[in-house]
C-alpha cells in the first residue's frame, strides 16, 4: 500500500521540479504531469479498493510523527478513498482533455493544475481545520488561475470576483477558526467536535463564522453570481473541474465541518440548500449560454446535496450514501457536459445540434442530462428515490415538496436543451472540435455514470432489483445502428416477441396483467410490423422504442414502488425520444416530457408519503396508507393522469401524437396511454372501493374524465390536422376511460376495460393507417385531401370499421362499452356526468365523419391521382387488429367474462349476469351475438334487394354530378371540407377556447419573466457581489444567532 | 330468444305494415301542410306511386361502393329499429327482436344508418351533400341532448332500460303514462323530437330552398326509392318509440296508428308555425330550454 | 441612495457580528490545551528554542508547506499572467536611478542578503525565519530593481532555486516519513545541542529551504511585476 | 490592553469589509482587504496572548512538569502562515486589477460587467 | 502604561485605515495602509510576538506597500 501522503508527495514534487524543465519541454511537462496524475490516482484507487473490500482500515496519518491535536493528522477512510479518486481522475481526463491548451500555455499552467488537484486531496483527507483553511486558500488561488487557461478578457473580470469573495470567506473563517481556538484550545477537527458535546463547546458565533464560509464557498443562491461567473468565464475543461471536483470537495469540507459548527445549525442548512436547489434552478430557467447554464444547474445540484447534509437527523447514516449517489451523478454528467460544451465551443445552446454528427456524444448528452434530473438507471435516481422515501417517513412533506420543484425546473431547461441538440437546425457556422482526445473522457465518464447506476442499485434502501437486461437489448440496438431498417426490425420484434414469451408465465393468473402484457408488447410487434414500410436506418429509433417497451414491460412485473417508477421513468424517456423524432415534434415532445417528469415527481411524491404508514414499498400496500390517505391518493391520480391526458393536463398531447412520426404515433397513443391506465387502476385496485379517503377523489375523477372527453370530441372536431384530430379523439376516450374507472363499480369497471381495449384497437389502426397516408400524401390537413377511397380501399375498410367501433354503434364492440357505461351511471347515480359523456360521444360522429370523408370520399385532389394503396406493412398489423375487434364484438361474452371474474373480489356491488350470450343487468340487456346476426341477416337481405333492384347502376366519375347552375370546372375545388362545422363552431365553439394553453402558456411565460427577473440581480458588479454575500451573511446570521 | 321461421314472418308482416301507415302518415301530413297554407296539396295515394317509379326506374347511376351501399346502410338503420322496437305491447309477435337489446342499443343504432348515409352522400362527391352533413350532424348532436337526458330520466324514474319493461309500467291507467308521471322528460323529448323529424324550424340539413341538389338529386331511381321507403319506416318507428317511452305504449296496431299519428302530428304542427332557423340558432336553442327542462326532470328524480 | 444605506446597514450587520465576536471572546488566563502542551514538550521534542518555529517547521509543517504552495501559485500565475507580453514586449527606456540610491544599493544589498540567510538559518533559535529572510532576501532583489530598473533578474536561476528549494522542502517531508515519525518529522538528524545553530534536526535545513523558495517566489513576483509592459491593447 | 487591542483589530475588520462593499476603485478594494487581513491578525494573536507571559522563545528545555510563562505560540504560527497567504492573495488580485486596468483602462469597478445574467 | 500606547497605537491604526479608504489620492492610501501594517506589527510586539512582528513589518508594511506601489506606478505609466 502506497500511503496517501504521497499523494502530496508526489503532487507537490512534479509541481516543483516543473520550474527546472524549462520552456524547452513543454509537452515533456505535460506527460509529466500526466504520469503524475495516473500515479495519484491510482493511490487513492488502491485505498478505495482496498477499502471496499475491507482487506484494511481506514487510517490516520499523522505529520510529524505527533499525535493529533498535537500535529496536522490527514485521515483515508472510505469516504476520503471515494472523493481523492474521484477527484485524482477527474484530473487526469482534465488534463487529457485539456491536453494541447495545456502544452502551448506553457509550463506554468500546468504547475498551478497540479496544486489544485492536490489542494483539494488536502482538503478532503486533513483534520485539522487550520490546515484545512491554508489549502483551501491554495484551491481558490489555484482556481483563479486556472480560469485565465482560457486567454479571454473575461476570466480575469471572473477571477478578481472569485478571489475577492473568497477572501472574504475565509478571512470569516479564519476568525471563526481563532475563536473555536481560544474556547477548546485546538484545532483538530474531530477533537473540537467531541469538545462540542461536552462542557467547553465552542461558542455559537465561532461555529456560524466557520459554516458560513464554507457554505460561501458552495455558492449559495442568491449570493452566487461570482461563482456563476467563474463558470461562464473559465474554459470548459475547466468548469469540469470546478464543477465536478470543487464543488465535491466543497460539499465534503461543509459536512466535515458540521460537527464543529454544531448541529442546531442543520437546519439552516437544509434551508439554504433548499434556497439555492430552486432558485439556482429557476434563474437557469432563462439561460442560454451553455457554459453558464451548466454553472447553474451546478450550483443547483450543490444546493440539493447541501440539503441532504442538513437533512442528517432525518437520513442518518444513510446521508453521506445519499449525497454520494447525487454528486456521483453529477460529477460524471457535469464533467462530461462541460467537456462536450468545449468540443462544441459554442455560445448557444442552440448550436449544440451540432452533435447530431456525433450519435454517441449525442447519446451521452442525452444520458447526461437525464443523469442530472434522476431518471434512472442512473445513480441520482436510486438517491432521490431513497430521499424522498425517508423523508416521506418522518412526515417532512415540505421538503419533499422542495426537491421535487427544484428537479423539475431543472429538468425545464435541461430538456429544452436536450431537444435543441436532438432536432434543431445544425448551425452554420461553428468551431466545434471532436478531436478523439476530448472525447476520450467524456466516453468515461458515460461509462462511470451507467456503471455507477448498476453498482448502487442494490444498496439503496427501498429498492428493488431491476431487471436491465431490456436495457441491455436497447443498448445493443444502438450498437448495431448501422444496419438497415428491415434487420433492425426483425431483431427488435424477435427481442419483444421473447420478452413477451419470457414474461407470459410471470403473468399467468393475473388476467389485469396479462391484458396489458397483450396490449403493450403485443401492440408493439404489430406497431412495429408497419417498420418495414420504412426505409433508410432510422438511427437510434430502435433503442428508444426498446427503452419504452422496456419500461412498459416492467411496469407489468413491478412488485414494489421502486420497480415501477424505475420502469415508469424509463418508458418516459424512451417515449419521449419517439416522440421528438417527428419533423415538427420539438415544442410538442418537450411539453410531453415536462408533463410526463412533472406527473412523475407527483407520483413519487405521492409514494414518499404513503411510504410514511407503510412498512415497505410494496404497491400492494397502497391500501394501508394512514397518513393524508387522500393526498396521496389524489398525488399519485394526478401524476396518473399527465400520461392519460386528462383535462387540464392534455395539452402536450395533440402536438406530440400529430407530429410524431407515423408508426410512433400508435406507439404512443395505442400503447403508451394505456401505461397511465394501467397505473390507475392499480392505484384505483390498492385504494379499494369502499375506502373512506377517497369517494371524494373518484367524483373528482369522474367529473374530470366526462369534462375531458367533452373537451376532447368537440376539440377534434374542430381540428383540420388528421393526426391532431385523433390526438384529441385519443385524448376524449381516456376520458372515458377515467370515467368509468373512477365509478368503482363493478361494471364501470367493465365498461372500462372495454374501452381501454377497444381504444387500444381501433387507434392503432387509425393511427398507423392514417399516419401512412399523411405521409404518402405529404399534408397533414384533412382539406387538401380528399376521395383516396378508391385508391386505398382497404384502409378505407380499416378506418371505416374503427369508426364505428368508436362511435359506439351496434352492432361492433363499440356498442358493448356503451351499454356498460350507461347502465354502470345509471347504478352509480352519476347522471349529469352521464348526460355529459352521452353529449360528447354523439360529438363524437362530427370529426369521425369529418375524418372518414375528407381523407377517403368527396373529390380527389389533382395532385393525388397516381396515388396507391398504402403499404402493406401498415395494411398487415391493422388487419389483425380488425380481426380482435370482430372477435370482441361477436363474442363480447368470451372477453368479458374473464375480466369480470378478475374484478369481482374488489366490489360488493351488483355484477353484470350472463344468460347464454346475453348480458344482463338489473337495469337492462344486451345480447350482442344476437344483434350481429340480425344486423348481418337484415343487411345481406337489404343488400340483396337492392342488387336486385340496380343491377344495371351504371358506375360514373364522382365529378359527374348535377348542378344547378354553376358548374365548377376542376372537381377538387367542390371537396367540402374545410372548417364544415363552422356554424356548429359558432354556435358552441366558445366551449373549447384554448383556455387551458393558454394558462399553461401564461404559467410557462410568468416563469420565464420571473427568472429573467431574478437574474437581474446577478448584474456583473464585483461590488453588487460583495455585497450580496455579506448581505446573505448577515441576513443568515440574523436569522440563526439574533433570534438567539 | 326465437329465431322460427313463424316470428320472422309476422316481423315482416309488422315491416309490411309499418311501411304503409308510414307513407300514408307522410302524404296526409303533406296535405295538411297544403291545407294551412292555402293549396290542395297531393293525394293521399302520392307515396305509392313514386315509390313505384323509383324502382322501376332504368337510368341508375353509381359513384362507387360507398355510395352504392349508403342507402343499404340507410335502409339497415330504419329496419334495424324496427326490429328491436317492440311494436305492440303484449304481442308476443310484434315485440320483433327487441331481446336484444335495450334502449341504449335503440338510441344507438340511429346512428348506423345516419352514419351508412353520411358516408354514402360523401361519397357522392357533391358539395352540398357534406355541408348537409355537416349540418345534419352539428344539429343532431344537440337534439339528442334533451333526449338523453329525458332518457336518463325515465331510466331512473322506472329503474330499467328495457323498452318492454316501461311500457309495462304505464298500463292501467292513462294516468301511470309518463306523460303525467314525468311530464319535464316528455316535454324534453318531444321538443327534441322536433328536430329528429327534421321538420321546420330544424329542417335547414335538407333544405329545400339553399339545397335543391345533392343527395336528392344524386340519389335517384331504386336509390332514393330505398331512402324513401327506409323514410316510411323511420318516421312511424321513432314516433312508436316515444309512444312507447312516453304515451303508455300500443296494445293494438289501432291504438299504435292513433298515437303514433298524433306525435308524428305534433311536429309538423311546429313545423308549419315557426320558421326555419340557422344551424347555430337551432344549436343553441337546443341547448338551452329543452335541455334545462331535461337537467329539471333528472333532479325531481334523483 | 439605496445602495448606500444598503452598505451602511451591513456594516451595522457586520458590526453585530463583530460584536457577537467580541462578545465570546475568552482571554486566556492560562495556556490552552495545544499551547501548553508545545510549552511543555515541544523544545523537548524539536531541541528548537523558538517554539513559534518549532510548531510552523515541524508540527504544522504541512501548513507550512501549503504556504509555500501558495507563494508558488501565486508567482507561477503572476508568470502566467504577464508572460506572452513579456516576450513580444521591446526594450523600454528607463529613467536612470538616482546616484545615491544606486551607490546605497551596492553598499546594502550584500548586507541584506547576508542578513535575510542569518535570519532562517537562525529560525530555530531567535525570532525569524524562512519566511522573514526570504521577504529580506526579496527586499534586497527589490533594492537593485530599484536601483537599476532596467535590470532583468535571470528568470532561469530564480525558478531554479525556487524548484530546488521547494523539491528540497518536500524530499525533507519525505525523509521525515521514511526514517522518522511521519512526513515532515524533523528528528531524521539528531536534535543537537539546545540552543545552537546546528540544533532541532532538520528544522534549520527546512527553514532554509523555505527562506530560499520564499526569497526566490517573492523576488520572482516583484520582478515580474516591475517588468510588467507598458502598454497591451 | 488586550481589549483596547482586540476592539482596535474588530474595527480593522469592519473598516476593511466596509471597504470592500463600499469602493468604487479597485485598488483601494485591496487596500482594504489588506486592512481587513491586518486586523485579522492583530485579533488571532491577541487571543494567544496571556497577561505577563514572555514570548515563546525557550533558553533551555523546560524540566518535567515545569510550565514556562510564555504566550500561546500556535495563534503565532498561525499568523505567520496566514499574513505569508495573505500577501499572496494581495499580490495576485493586484495583478489581477493591472490586467484589468490594462483590459479598460479604469480601476472603476462598474467598468467590469461584461460577465452578468 | 501599555494600555496607553495600545489605544495610540490603535487610534493611529484606525486613522490610517480611514485615510487608506478615503483618501482621493492613491499614493497617500497606499502609504497609510502600510503604516497599518506597520502599527499593527508594534502591537505584534506588545502581545510578545516577535517573529509575528518581524513578519508583519517586511512583508504586510514592506513588500505589501512596494507591490502596491509598482502596481500603482504602471497604472500612473499609462495615464501619464
Amino acid at each position: 500500500m502506497v500511503g496517501p501522503i504521497y499523494i502530496i508527495v508526489i503532487a507537490l514534487g512534479i509541481a516543483f521540479t516543473l520550474g527546472l524543465l524549462g520552456k524547452a519541454s513543454k509537452s515533456a511537462g505535460w506527460v509529466f504531469v500526466l504520469a503524475g496524475l495516473a500515479a495519484m490516482t491510482f493511490i487513492s484507487a488502491q485505498w478505495l479498493v482496498a477499502l471496499l473490500e475491507g482487506s484494511i482500515q481506514g487510517i490516520q496519518i499523522f505529520t510529524a510523527g505527533y499525535k493529533p491535536p498535537y500535529s496536522i493528522s490527514l485521515q483515508m477512510g472510505l469516504e476520503e478513498a471515494i472523493l481523492t479518486t474521484l477527484i485524482n481522475s477527474l484530473g487526469l481526463l482534465s488534463l487529457l482533455y485539456l491536453g494541447k491548451e495545456m502544452v502551448q500555455k506553457g509550463v506554468e499552467i500546468l504547475m498551478v493544475f497540479m496544486v489544485f488537484i492536490m489542494s483539494m486531496n488536502v482538503t478532503i483527507m486533513t483534520r485539522d481545520i487550520f490546515n484545512l483553511f491554508v489549502f483551501l486558500e491554495i484551491e481558490t488561488i489555484a482556481l483563479s488561475g486556472l480560469i485565465l487557461l482560457i486567454g479571454r478578457k473575461t476570466a480575469f473580470q471572473a477571477g478578481i470576483k472569485y478571489l475577492i469573495i473568497s477572501g472574504i470567506a475565509s478571512g470569516l473563517l479564519l476568525i471563526g477558526i481563532i475563536l473555536a481556538y481560544s474556547h477548546v484550545g485546538t484545532l483538530d477537527i474531530n477533537g473540537i467536535a467531541s469538545a462540542n458535546n461536552g462542557l467547553f463547546r465552542i461558542a455559537p458565533i465561532a461555529g456560524f463564522l466557520i459554516l458560513i464560509s464554507f457554505i460561501i464557498e458552495l455558492k449559495p443562491f442568491p449570493a452566487n453570481g461570482w461563482g456563476i461567473d467563474v463558470y461562464s468565464a473559465s474554459h470548459p475543461g475547466i468548469g469540469a473541474l470546478i464543477s465536478g471536483a470543487s464543488a465535491t470537495t466543497g460539499l465534503y469540507l461543509l459536512y466535515k465541518v458540521l460537527p464543529v459548527a454544531g448541529e442546531e445549525y442543520l437546519y439552516f442548512i437544509t434551508l439554504i440548500g433548499a434556497i439555492t436547489f430552486i432558485g439556482s434552478n429557476l434563474t437557469g430557467t432563462a439561460q442560454s449560454q451553455p457554459n453558464r447554464l451548466l454553472g447553474y444547474s451546478s450550483i443547483g445540484q450543490v444546493g440539493l446535496v447541501t440539503m441532504i447534509l442538513g437533512l442528517q437527523p432525518i437520513l442518518g447514516d444513510r446521508t453521506l450514501y445519499l449525497a454520494f449517489t447525487i454528486i456521483i451523478s453529477h460529477y460524471a454528467a457535469k464533467a462530461g457536459l462541460f467537456w462536450i460544451s468545449g468540443m462544441v465551443n459554442s455560445s448557444s445552446i442552440k448550436d449544440w445540434s451540432i452533435l447530431r454528427k456525433k450519435p454517441l456524444l449525442l447519446v451521452l448528452f442525452g444520458a447526461f442530462i437525464l443523469a442530472l434530473i434522476g431518471f434512472p438507471p442512473f445513480p441520482s435516481f436510486n438517491g432521490k428515490w431513497e430521499i424522498l422515501m425517508k423523508l416521506g417517513e418522518s412526515n417532512q412533506y415540505h421538503w419533499i415538496a422542495v426537491i421535487l420543484a427544484g428537479s423539475f425546473i431543472e429538468a425545464i431547461y435541461l430538456i429544452k436543451w436536450l431537444g435543441y441538440a436532438i432536432k434543431l437546425d445544425e448551425p452554420v457556422e461553428n468551431q466545434s472540435n471532436f478531436h478523439l482526445t476530448k472525447q476520450i473522457p467524456v466516453w468515461i465518464m458515460g461509462l462511470v455514470l451507467f456503471g455507477m447506476g448498476y453498482y448502487l442499485n442494490p444498496f439503496t434502501h427501498y429498492a428493488e432489483a431491476i431487471n436491465y437486461i431490456p436495457l441491455l437489448f436497447a443498448l445493443l440496438l444502438f450498437a448495431i445502428d448501422f444496419l438497415p431498417v428491415s434487420i433492425k426490425n426483425t431483431i427488435t420484434i424477435a427481442g419483444l416477441a421473447y420478452y413477451f414469451m419470457l414474461l407470459w408465465p410471470a403473468v399467468e393468473g393475473d388476467l389485469l396483467r396479462q391484458i396489458f402484457l397483450v396490449m403493450f408488447l403485443g401492440g408493439g410487434i404489430l406497431t412495429l410490423l408497419a417498420g418495414y414500410s420504412k426505409k433508410g436506418k432510422r438511427p437510434g429509433f430502435y433503442s428508444m422504442a426498446i427503452l419504452m417497451y422496456a419500461g412498459l414491460a416492467g411496469l407489468l412485473t413491478a412488485k414494489g414502488m421502486y420497480d415501477f417508477f424505475f420502469s415508469w421513468e424509463v418508458m418516459t424517456a424512451g417515449s419521449y425520444f419517439l416522440i421528438i423524432r417527428g419533423k415538427r415534434s420539438l415544442p410538442h415532445a418537450y411539453s410531453y416530457m415536462l408533463f410526463s417528469i412533472g406527473g412523475a415527481y407527483l407520483i413519487l411524491g405521492g409514494f414518499a408519503i404513503a411510504a410514511a404508514s407503510l412498512n415497505g414499498t410494496s404497491l400492494s400496500a397502497l391500501s394501508m396508507v394512514t397518513v393524508l390517505p387522500t393526498w396521496v391518493y389524489a398525488l399519485i391520480a394526478v401524476g396518473f393522469m399527465t400520461k392519460t391526458a386528462s383535462l387540464g393536463l392534455h395539452i402536450w398531447l395533440p402536438g406530440a401524437h400529430g407530429e410524431a412520426e407515423s408508426d410512433v404515433s400508435p406507439m404512443v397513443s395505442a400503447i403508451l396511454l394505456k401505461a397511465g391506465v394501467f397505473g390507475l387502476l392499480l392505484l384505483f385496485i390498492s385504494i379499494g372501493a369502499t375506502n373512506p379517503h377517497s369517494q371524494e377523489i373518484w367524483y373528482v375523477l369522474g367529473w374530470i374524465g366526462a369534462i375531458t372527453t367533452l373537451m376532447g370530441n368537440m376539440s377534434a372536431a374542430f381540428q383540420e390536422d388528421a393526426k391532431r384530430l385523433l390526438a384529441y379523439s385519443s385524448i376524449a376516450q381516456l376520458g372515458y376511460i377515467l370515467f368509468a374507472f373512477s365509478m368503482m363499480t363493478h361494471i364501470g369497471w367493465l365498461a372500462g376495460f372495454t374501452y381501454t381495449i377497444n381504444h387500444f384497437l381501433f387507434k392503432a389502426i387509425l393511427f398507423l393507417i392514417i399516419g401512412a397516408i399523411v405521409v404518402k400524401l405529404g399534408t397533414h390537413n384533412m382539406y387538401e385531401m380528399g376521395g383516396m377511397i378508391k385508391k386505398m380501399p382497404f384502409s378505407f375498410i380499416a378506418v371505416l370499421i374503427s369508426i364505428i367501433v368508436i362511435g359506439g354503434i351496434p352492432p361492433l364492440s363499440g356498442f358493448a362499452g356503451k351499454w356498460l357505461f350507461y347502465n354502470a351511471i345509471l347504478e352509480k347515480g352519476w347522471y349529469f356526468q352521464g348526460a355529459l359523456i352521452f353529449f360528447a360521444g354523439i360529438i363524437a360522429f362530427l370529426y369521425l365523419f369529418k375524418l372518414i370523408f375528407s381523407v377517403f370520399l368527396g373529390q380527389v385532389k389533382d395532385n393525388h391521382r397516381n396515388m396507391k394503396e398504402i403499404s402493406a406493412w401498415v395494411l398487415i398489423p391493422s388487419y389483425i387488429l380488425i380481426i380482435g375487434i370482430m372477435l370482441f364484438s361477436a363474442f363480447p361474452k368470451d372477453v368479458l367474462t374473464p375480466i369480470s371474474e378478475m374484478i369481482m373480489p374488489y366490489f360488493t356491488s351488483e355484477t353484470l349476469v350472463w344468460d347464454g350470450t346475453k348480458a344482463m343487468t338489473s337495469m337492462g340487456y344486451w345480447d350482442g351475438s344476437t344483434i350481429m346476426i340480425v344486423v348481418g341477416t337484415a343487411f345481406m337481405l337489404l343488400l340483396g334487394w337492392l342488387i336486385v333492384l340496380s343491377a344495371k347502376a351504371q358506375k360514373v366519375e364522382q365529378f359527374n354530378i348535377v348542378y344547378a347552375a354553376e358548374r365548377p370546372f376542376r372537381p377538387e375545388t367542390t371537396h367540402v371540407s374545410h372548417n364544415i362545422y363552422a356554424g356548429y363552431k359558432k354556435a358552441i365553439g366558445f366551449l373549447v377556447s384554448p383556455v387551458i394553453t393558454v394558462f399553461w402558456d401564461q404559467a410557462s411565460t410568468f416563469v420565464l419573466d420571473f427568472a429573467g427577473w431574478i437574474r437581474r440581480i446577478y448584474s456583473g458588479s464585483i461590488q453588487n457581489y460583495a455585497i450580496h454575500v455579506i448581505f446573505y451573511i448577515v441576513v443568515f446570521y440574523l436569522i440563526s444567532l439574533g433570534g438567539l | 330468444m326465437d329465431y322460427s321461421i313463424s316470428k320472422f314472418l309476422f316481423t315482416l308482416l309488422g315491416l309490411f305494415i309499418v311501411l304503409n301507415w308510414g307513407m300514408l302518415m307522410s302524404s296526409t301530413m303533406r296535405r295538411i301542410n297544403a291545407r294551412v297554407s292555402g293549396r290542395i296539396g297531393i293525394p293521399w295515394y302520392q307515396p305509392w306511386i313514386d315509390l313505384v317509379k323509383l324502382y322501376s326506374m332504368r337510368s341508375q347511376l353509381s359513384h362507387g361502393t360507398m355510395f352504392y351501399l349508403g342507402p343499404v346502410f340507410r335502409l339497415m338503420g330504419g329496419v334495424g329499429l324496427f326490429l328491436f322496437m317492440p311494436m305492440i305491447y303484449g304481442s308476443q309477435y310484434f315485440m320483433n327482436y327487441s331481446f336484444s337489446g335495450d334502449l341504449i342499443l335503440i338510441l344507438y343504432f340511429q346512428f348506423f344508418g345516419m352514419l351508412g348515409m353520411a358516408l354514402g352522400a360523401g361519397e357522392g362527391g357533391h358539395p352540398y351533400s357534406a355541408i348537409g352533413i355537416s349540418r345534419g350532424l352539428s344539429q343532431f348532436t344537440t337534439i339528442e341532448v334533451p333526449m338523453t337526458l329525458a332518457v336518463i330520466s325515465l331510466a331512473i324514474q322506472y329503474h330499467t332500460f328495457s323498452i318492454s319493461d316501461i311500457v309495462a309500467a304505464q298500463q292501467g291507467s292513462i294516468l301511470n303514462w309518463t306523460v303525467f308521471t314525468n311530464p319535464l322528460a316528455t316535454i324534453a323529448a318531444m321538443l327534441s323530437l322536433l328536430g329528429a323529424f327534421g321538420h321546420s324550424p330544424f329542417n335547414l340539413v335538407r333544405a329545400p330552398n339553399e339545397i335543391p341538389l345533392g343527395p336528392p338529386t344524386e340519389y335517384h331511381g331504386s336509390f332514393l326509392g330505398v331512402l324513401r321507403t327506409n323514410g316510411a319506416i323511420l318516421h312511424v318507428t321513432e314516433a312508436a318509440l316515444f309512444m312507447n317511452l312516453f304515451f303508455g305504449g300500443a296494445t293494438s296496431w289501432i291504438e299504435l296508428i292513433i298515437k303514433t299519428f298524433f306525435i308524428y302530428f305534433w311536429s309538423v304542427f311546429v313545423g308549419t308555425v315557426f320558421p326555419r332557423f340557422r344551424i347555430e340558432q337551432s344549436v343553441v336553442w337546443f341547448l338551452k330550454w329543452p335541455t334545462i327542462i331535461g337537467i329539471f326532470s333528472i333532479i325531481l328524480f334523483m | 441612495m439605496v445602495k448606500n444605506t444598503l452598505i451602511l446597514l451591513l456594516t451595522l450587520g457586520i458590526g453585530l457580528i463583530m460584536y457577537d465576536v467580541y462578545e465570546d471572546f475568552k482571554f486566556q488566563e492560562s495556556l490552552p490545551l495545544l499551547g501548553d502542551y508545545y510549552a511543555r514538550n515541544a523544545a523537548s521534542e524539536t531541541g528548537s528554542a523558538n517554539l513559534v518555529t518549532a510548531v510552523v517547521v515541524t508540527y504544522r509543517g504541512f501548513d507550512t508547506l501549503g504556504e509555500v504552495s501558495i507563494l508558488f501559485l501565486t508567482a507561477s500565475i503572476i508568470s502566467f499572467m504577464f508572460k506572452y507580453k513579456e516576450e513580444h514586449a521591446t526594450k523600454k527606456e528607463y529613467r536612470p536611478a538616482s546616484e545615491l540610491l544606486i551607490s546605497s544599493t551596492q553598499v546594502f544589498t550584500p548586507i541584506m542578503l547576508i542578513v535575510g540567510i542569518y535570519i532562517f538559518a537562525n529560525g530555530h533559535l531567535s525570532p525569524g525565519g524562512g519566511f522573514q529572510g526570504g521577504a529580506v532576501i526579496a527586499s534586497a532583489f527589490l533594492l537593485m530593481l530599484l536601483a537599476n530598473p532596467g535590470m532583468h533578474l535571470s528568470h532561469k536561476i530564480i525558478s531554479r532555486v525556487e524548484s530546488i528549494s521547494g523539491i528540497g522542502f518536500v524530499l525533507a517531508g519525505v525523509a521525515g516519513l521514511v526514517y522518522a515519525g511521519g512526513f515532515l518529522d524533523n528528528t531524521v538528524l539528531s536534535k543537537g545541542e539546545f540552543g545552537h545553530l546546528l540544533s532541532a534536526g532538520l528544522i534549520p535545513i527546512i527553514y532554509i529551504f523555505i527562506g530560499l523558495k520564499v526569497g526566490a517566489e517573492l523576488s520572482n513576483i516583484v520582478s515580474t511585476m516591475s517588468h510588467l509592459p507598458k502598454e497591451n491593447n | 490592553m488586550e481589549q483596547v487591542i482586540i476592539i482596535t483589530g474588530i474595527l480593522l475588520i469592519i473598516l476593511g469589509i466596509f471597504g470592500i462593499i463600499r469602493s468604487r476603485n479597485l485598488v483601494k478594494i485591496v487596500l482594504a482587504f489588506t486592512l481587513f487581513n491586518t486586523g485579522l491578525n492583530i485579533l488571532m494573536i491577541s487571543i494567544g496572548y496571556i497577561r505577563n507571559a514572555g514570548a515563546p522563545i525557550l533558553s533551555q528545555i523546560p524540566g518535567q512538569g515545569e510550565i514556562p510563562n510564555i504566550v500561546d505560540p500556535v495563534p503565532q504560527a498561525l499568523v505567520l502562515t496566514a499574513i505569508v497567504i495573505g500577501l499572496g492573495v494581495t499580490a495576485l488580485m493586484l495583478a489581477y486589477v493591472l490586467k484589468l486596468y490594462q483590459d479598460k483602462g479604469t480601476l472603476d469597478i462598474n467598468s467590469f460587467k461584461d460577465l452578468k445574467w | 502604561m501599555f494600555v496607553i500606547i495600545a489605544i495610540v497605537l490603535g487610534i493611529i491604526s484606525l486613522i490610517g485605515g480611514v485615510i487608506a479608504l478615503f483618501h482621493k489620492k492613491l499614493v497617500v492610501a497606499i502609504l497609510a495602509a502600510g503604516l497599518v501594517s506597520l502599527t499593527a506589527s508594534i502591537i505584534f510586539l506588545l502581545l510578545a510576538a516577535p517573529d509575528v512582528a518581524m513578519t508583519e513589518a517586511a512583508i504586510g508594511s514592506g513588500l505589501t506597500t512596494v507591490i502596491f506601489l509598482y502596481v500603482l506606478n504602471k497604472i500612473r505609466e499609462k495615464n501619464g
